[in-house]
C-alpha cells in the first residue's frame, strides 16, 4: 500500500487559496492548527470554511485574513474566549461573509456529503431565525458555485404530516484534521470524542491528517474497533507531535490556557494580531521552532496529559485573570 | 461560611432543576456547575451528555468548554457530534437541556448570534452551537442568564433558539412538537412560564433583591404576583461547589 | 444506577405475543439464539419482525410458528444455507406475509428511527421492483397500526433535482441482542463488527441482551471508545455464555455447523421441523441443558474460538457433505 | 495438474476483472474466492469490502458468509452496515461489486427474490440483501452465474438489482446517475454490454464450450460475433485458488 508521509510543508501545499476546506476538533481540541500556521505562511487566502463548533482554529485563519466564507455554528474557545475575538471583529466591520446553522444542522450536513446524500432531514432549525435568515441571498447563490442553491428546505412528512428541515450537504475540497495515530497508509484511530471528524473527513474530497504519533498499520489494524478513519479515504499524513497547540489532545497534552489568553488579547486589533502572527506564525521557520518559542520542553511538559485521564489536573488554568 | 454569591444561588438553582435519573443535556460554563452539584447531591443517578461526544462522565475537574478532555473522566461512552445529537437527543431521550444566551425574550427564545442588523450587527455572538437544537429537541429547557434589562427584551433581535415563540401553541404551529422552556434562571431569580399562554412569571427572587426590583430589570412584562424568595442553598451544597466542583475557582471566584 | 441483570425467563417474560422486534447479528453471527428459543417455548405468536439479512435466527421463529409478518432484505445462512429453508416454505405457502427492501434501505430505516427522524433519503431502490412492488397494499396499511402508511416514496430533491427514495422509519417495542461485554447496569460492548444492532438498539423501545460475559460498568468505563450502546437504553441484561449457539460470536466461539446443516435438513416440512423444535426448543428446561443436548464441553471446546484470530480456524466446516 | 474446473474458471475470471487499487463490494460465494484470488495475485493493493462491517481485510480463511469473523483477519476497520453502505458505497468509493443471482436478465438485471408472482412465488429466494444497492451504486458491477437458459430470461420476473434496465439511457432515466454491470460471468463465458446500447454480447466463452452452445442456452439474443476463448487460468493461478484461498474445499471441490 501507498505511503502517504509527507512533511508539514509538503502537505499544505496541497491546498490552493478558495479552496473549501474543514477543520477537525472542537472549540479548543485536536485542531490541525501547525498546518493551519503553515497555511497562513504560505499565503494561502479566500478559504471557505465549513465548520460546526469552531475555536482559535477558524478565528486564526480569520484574524490572517485568509478566510472569505464562513458556514458554520460557532466560534468561541469555551471559558477563554467566549466569543472568538477576530470572528467578531471581522463579523461587525463586514469583512468576512458567513451563514449560520445550528451544530446538529452543519453536523447533518457533513453527514449527507459523507453518506452521498444531497440533503438530510432534520427537526432542528423549526421556528428559529436560523431558518428564515440567510447569510448569502437566492441571487448570490446563483452566481456562487460553491454555494448549496439553498440554506434549507421546509418539508412535510410524506409519511407522517410533520414538518421538518432538509439541510443541503456538504462535499469540501479538504479536510484537515489533527489525530492522535496514524499509519503511513493512512489509516487514523482517535481517542476521546470524535468530534465530527469521521463525517468531515468521508464528505471530502482530501483529507490531511497531521499526527502525535504514526504507527505501523499492521500495528492499527490489531484493534480495528478503535480506527475511524479508513487508509483510503486519507491522501496525506504529517508526524507533527505537538501539532495541535495551543489546542489539546486527548491523551496527549492539554490546551495551553496561556497561549489562548494570549491569542485573545492579540485579537483585539488587525496592528495587536499582525504582531501575534509575526511571532508565532512568520516567525518560525518551522514547527520545532514554534515549539521553542512557546516554552520548548519545560511548556511542553508543563501540558502535557497524565495517563489514565488524558490532561493535565496540575494545569495553571485561570490564564483570564493573570 | 461565606455567604453565596450570585454565582453559586445561580447554580444550586440549575441544580435543582434536575431530578434523579434524568437525562441532562448541559453547555459549557454555569449548567456545567449546576449539573456536576446535582450529580454529587441528590441526583446521582442522572445522566450528563455533551454534544462533542462524552456521554455520562463522572468528572473530577470542571471542563473550560463542551469539548474538554475533562469530560470523559469515567465516561460510559466516548463518542462524537453525530451519535449524541441524533441517537440521543434527536430521538427525544434528552429530558433537561441547559442553555445560557445573550438576549432572552418574554417567551424564552433565546439569541446567541447577533444584537443588530444579522448581516451587519453591533455585536455579533459566537452562534448557536448546539442552543437551537436543545431548544427544540429536549424534554424541557433551563435557560440561565445575567439579569440586565436590555438582555431580556420583548422579542429577541435574532431567534436563535426557540423556546415558547410568540406563546400559546406557536411552538406546536411551529412544527416544534415536544419540549419548550421550564425556567430562565438569572443573576435576580428564577422565573417560569404559566402552562397554557406560556406568559412568564416570577416564581423566585433571590435573597437581597425584591419582586419589584426584578421586574424593574426586565424588559418584557413580568407577573411577580406568585414569587417567593428563592431558597437559599444548603451550607453543603456551597461546600460541595466550592471545594469538589470548583476549586480552581474557573467560575467562582473565591 | 439500576442493576439490570435478569434471568433468561425474566427477560423472555417482557415479551408479548403481536409485538415488534428486531435481532441483532447478521445471517449466522451474533443471534440471542437462546432468548429466541426461550420465546418459542413460551408460547410467543404473531411476531412482526424487522430484519436486513437475517438467518437461522429469525427462520426458526418461521419455523415454529411465531411470525406473522418480516420487512426485511434477506433470509440465509451463508454457505450452510443460501435460502433460509423456513422462510421459503412459509412464503411460498402463503403462511407469512411479507415485505422486501433492500439490506441499506433497511439500514436507513433503523437509522431513521435510531434517529428520531421519520424517514432517512436513499439512493438505493430506484428502477428496481423494490419501489415498484408492495408486501401490503394502501389499504392493508391503512387498517395496520403497526405499518408503515406507504413502503416508500420517491422524491426529487428540491437542492440537485436528483431523484431519491424515501424509506419510512422504523421504531419496534423490542430489540433483541447478543453481546460479548455488558455491564449489570446495561451498557454494551460489542468485538469484532457491530453489524447493525447499535442503529437496532437506539431504533427500539426495550433493549434486551443476552451476553457472554458481564462485567463490572467501571472497568466497560476504562475503555470508552469500544462501548457501543449506552446504558439508559439498555433495559434488561441476561448473562448467557454461548447464548448465540448455533451462530458465531467474534472472540468467543463460532458458528456450528453441523448443528446449522441438521437445522437446514430439519426444515423441510412441518413434521421434522417440530421434531427439530421437541428436541432443541422444547425438550431442554434451561440453557444449561440446551448446551448438554449439543454435545457439551466437548462440542463447546471444538467451536471456541482461538485468540488473536476470534474464530476457530481448525473447525470442521463442510458439514454440507457429511 | 488437474486441468480447472468451471467454479475455478469463475473464481479466476472474476479476479480477472478487478484492477490493482481498486475498492471492491464482494458478497458471499464466488465472489469471495474471485477478491481472496485477486488479492494474493494481480491486485495486492486492493481493497477489499463487506457489507457487514469488515473493511480491508487480508483473510487467512474463506469466510462462509460476508458477516463470517474470518473476514476480520487484519482488516483495517470492523465497523458495520451504516458505515460501509453510507460512507464508502453511497458516496461512491466503491469501484466494482460482485453479485450473484438467481435471474440475470437481458440487459443485466438480476432477480434474487422471486420466481412466480411476487406475493406467491413459485420458488422464493432469500431477496436482495445488499444486492440491490451495490448494483445500484458501484462504480460498475461484475454478475457471477449458472449458465442455464431458464435463468438468462428476456426479463427478470422479479428486478431486484437494477442492471442496465431496458437498455440504452433507461438506467440514468430512472435516476441512477453512475454504475451498471460490466461483465457477466457464466459456468460458460464472460458476457459483457455494448457501450451506448447496452445490449448484451459474449466476451469469451469457456474452454470446452462453443460460441453457439453458449447462445444456445441463454434465454435472451446475444450476439457472439465478437468471442473468443476464455484465457485458461494460469498454473499459479489455480494452485493459489487451491491450496491458498479455498484449500478446505468450501467451493472447490478437489
Amino acid at each position: 500500500m501507498e505511503d502517504k508521509l509527507k512533511t508539514l510543508g509538503e502537505a499544505a501545499s496541497l491546498i490552493a487559496s478558495g479552496s473549501s476546506i474543514s477543520i477537525g476538533g472542537f472549540t479548543s481540541q485536536r485542531h490541525p492548527t501547525a498546518l493551519l500556521r503553515k497555511l497562513i505562511k504560505d499565503g494561502v487566502r479566500d478559504l471557505i470554511i465549513y465548520c460546526h463548533s469552531a475555536g482559535s482554529d477558524v478565528d486564526l485563519l480569520i484574524g490572517a485574513g485568509s478566510v472569505k466564507r464562513v458556514e458554520g455554528a460557532y466560534q468561541a474557545d469555551g471559558v477563554f474566549t467566549p466569543i472568538s475575538p477576530n470572528w467578531r471583529r471581522f463579523v461587525e466591520a463586514g469583512r468576512i461573509h458567513f451563514e449560520d446553522y445550528s451544530n446538529a444542522s452543519m453536523m447533518a450536513r457533513f453527514a449527507a456529503g459523507a453518506m452521498g446524500l444531497p440533503f438530510m432531514p432534520v427537526k432542528s432549525m423549526l421556528g428559529s431565525d436560523l431558518m428564515e435568515r440567510w447569510g448569502f441571498s437566492s441571487e448570490e447563490r446563483k452566481v456562487d458555485p460553491e454555494a448549496a442553491p439553498a440554506k434549507v428546505h421546509k418539508m412535510e412528512c410524506p409519511f407522517t404530516g410533520q414538518q421538518l428541515a432538509l439541510v443541503p450537504a456538504i462535499k469540501t475540497d479538504f479536510c484537515l484534521l489533527h489525530v492522535q495515530k496514524a499509519s503511513p497508509q493512512g489509516l487514523l484511530r482517535i481517542e476521546g470524542q470524535e468530534f465530527l471528524d469521521v463525517q468531515q473527513a468521508m464528505a471530502s474530497r482530501c483529507v490531511i491528517a497531521t499526527c502525535e504519533e504514526v504507527v505501523k498499520d499492521e500495528e492499527l489494524r490489531r484493534n480495528p474497533e478503535l480506527n475511524r478513519i479508513p487508509h483510503f479515504a486519507v491522501d496525506a499524513v504529517v508526524h507533527l507531535p505537538f501539532g495541535a497547540h495551543p489546542h489539546s489532545v486527548h491523551n496527549a497534552y492539554d490546551y495551553d490556557p496561556e497561549h489562548l489568553m494570549e491569542f485573545s488579547r492579540a485579537s483585539k486589533d488587525d496592528a495587536s494580531f499582525d504582531r501575534y502572527l509575526e511571532r508565532y506564525v512568520f516567525g518560525p521557520d518551522s514547527h520545532e521552532e514554534y515549539l521553542e518559542l512557546i516554552g520548548g520542553e519545560a511548556r511542553m511538559r508543563a501540558l502535557r496529559a497524565r495517563s489514565g485521564l488524558g490532561y493535565n489536573p496540575e494545569l495553571a488554568r485561570r490564564g483570564g485573570d493573570r | 461560611m461565606r455567604a453565596a454569591s450570585t454565582t453559586e444561588l445561580m447554580a444550586v438553582a440549575a441544580a435543582r432543576e434536575i431530578a434523579d435519573g434524568e437525562i441532562v443535556f448541559a453547555g459549557t460554563g454555569l449548567p456545567m456547575l449546576g449539573a456536576m452539584l446535582a450529580q454529587r447531591t441528590h441526583a446521582p443517578n442522572m445522566t450528563l451528555l455533551f454534544e462533542a461526544g462524552a456521554i455520562d462522565p463522572r468528572m473530577l475537574h470542571l471542563p473550560m468548554s463542551v469539548g474538554d478532555s475533562r469530560t470523559l473522566v469515567g465516561v460510559a461512552q466516548a463518542a462524537g457530534l453525530f451519535e449524541v445529537f441524533n441517537y440521543i437527543l434527536q430521538s427525544g431521550r434528552v429530558e433537561v437541556g441547559f442553555l445560557g444566551g445573550a438576549q432572552i425574550d418574554r417567551y424564552g427564545n433565546i439569541n446567541s448570534t447577533a444584537v443588530g442588523d444579522y448581516h451587519h450587527p453591533d455585536v455579533r455572538f459566537p452562534g448557536s452551537g448546539g442552543s437551537a437544537d436543545v431548544a427544540t429537541l429536549s424534554g424541557r429547557t433551563v435557560i440561565m442568564a445575567p439579569h440586565e434589562r436590555r438582555r431580556l427584551p420583548e422579542r429577541v433581535d435574532y431567534l436563535t433558539s426557540p423556546g415558547w415563540l410568540e406563546g400559546g401553541e406557536s411552538r406546536v404551529r411551529a412544527g416544534i412538537l415536544t419540549g419548550g422552556p421550564s425556567a430562565l434562571v438569572t443573576t435576580m431569580g428564577v422565573i417560569r412560564y404559566r402552562e397554557a399562554s406560556h406568559e412568564p412569571y416570577l416564581d423566585s427572587f433571590h435573597p437581597g433583591t425584591t419582586p419589584e426590583a426584578v421586574r424593574e430589570e426586565t424588559g418584557f412584562p413580568l407577573d411577580i404576583s406568585d414569587s417567593t424568595e428563592t431558597l437559599a442553598p444548603a451550607p453543603e451544597e456551597l461546600e460541595i461547589l466550592r471545594r469538589v466542583v470548583d476549586p480552581e475557582g474557573i467560575f467562582i471566584k473565591p
